[in-house]
């Protein structure tokens, strides 16, 4: 392989570009890619059944942009065929089916890893990358509570 | 004394009713001390301080560990991005 | 749920647009996607090793499409929580890095299939959906010969 | 006799030499016949019809089934796309 191996990993305001994301980390050897993107529900019906008018998104971006980097390094651990990753968070107010938050990784082939390297991502994501979103709704605004503690090391 | 920046993020920055502070701390205090400091100081984060996850120069850090000169900390709650 | 559930099978000659195609299966109850792409490769190592100047994809196109309704079908029957599902086959003449076909499912959450839905949409569609390729490379051109043989009701 | 209209696909396609072809037959010719025909009447597509795929009315069909009339059939090879 003599061509670098893309990373991406950014904390933005902007929109998310899938169509840009996807041609920057596809190398001429990749013939596969697996793409999670999580948006905000307007309506949710698991656990307290509620709308959300918008989330507010807030990041202590430096850290954020550091772990996401991790987030890839350990993607690239476990599965060392994955060609190209992007991990990008948006932040700000962000209003019902605005995609927020992007994972994708690439390869040569479909069955090499890359959906549940995705996977991997956008779960890891959840649990070091520091991000926090308050929910604004007819009833009020609360803040999203995580409820993973990092562990040394992490 | 060191000289150390004090960042906090979601309902951690709430509850301290602002965003960072600087702050002289002995040069051996440990997270753990650091974390009975912000509680004795300022009251309304002492409920916080049980379950609030602290970082050292942007990595997770510890009741034990010491916080060295110049460290950016950072308190705030769990993280809940995506 | 008194939204429809969008559903989009397409044989297209036109770019694959990651963000339309998203756009128009998320519902207000959605906060997850999984979305597959393939793309030409230039270079394939996997198999014999060798380069590729573009690919020249042809179809059945009325039966490709009802076939990838059936797979959209069996997506649902699999996987009732999926919300919207995209299944689309570029076809024509495609050079390196281009996408090609993508599949994309949509769900309230990320933990409801929705990883596994696409994977099996593309596993599929490989099988069942009449679209053929012709490689042309250095070398010359040659059919990429699919080995699945359908069944009775398939 | 049954009027049928035959598509043909990839290297079928280019075998056969044409895209496809109107044919008139006996009205209870089963896949398997229409196969036999196919090869007896177009020597470069007999080797092709041991592993070809066939669709009636743009649906997967097996050589014990009756082609209907006015059928739309077409004959490819395993499909390659994605």
């Amino acid at each position: 392989m003599t061509e670098t191996l893309p990373v991406i990993y950014s904390i933005t305001e902007s929109e998310i570009d899938l169509n840009d994301l996807l041609a920057r980390i596809t190398l001429a050897s990749t013939g596969a890619a697996a793409i999670f993107t999580g948006m905000v529900r307007g309506i949710t019906s698991r656990g307290g059944a509620h709308e959300t008018e918008y989330l507010e998104y807030e990041s202590y971006i430096p850290m954020a942009e550091s772990k996401m980097k991790q987030v890839a390094d350990e993607i690239r651990e476990k599965w060392p065929v994955v060609e190209g990753i992007a991990i990008v968070q948006r932040i700000g107010r962000l209003h019902p089916k605005t995609p927020t938050v992007l994972i994708a990784c690439t390869a040569a082939h479909r069955d090499t890893g890359v959906f549940e390297a995705a996977r991997y991502g956008i779960d890891r994501l959840k649990e070091i990358v520091p991000v926090w979103k308050k929910e604004v709704g007819p009833d009020g605004q609360e803040w999203v509570e995580g409820n993973y503690i990092p562990k040394p090391g992490e | 004394m060191n000289k150390i920046k004090i960042l906090f993020f979601a309902t951690i920055r709430d509850r301290a009713g602002t965003k960072s502070m600087e702050l002289d701390i002995s040069a051996d205090m440990t997270i753990a001390q650091l974390k009975d400091k912000l509680g004795a100081d300022h009251p309304n984060l002492k409920e916080s301080m049980k379950s609030v996850l602290i970082t050292i120069n942007r990595e997770y850090a510890f009741d034990e560990a010491v916080v060295p000169p110049n460290a950016e900390i950072a308190l705030f709650p769990p993280v809940s991005g995506g």
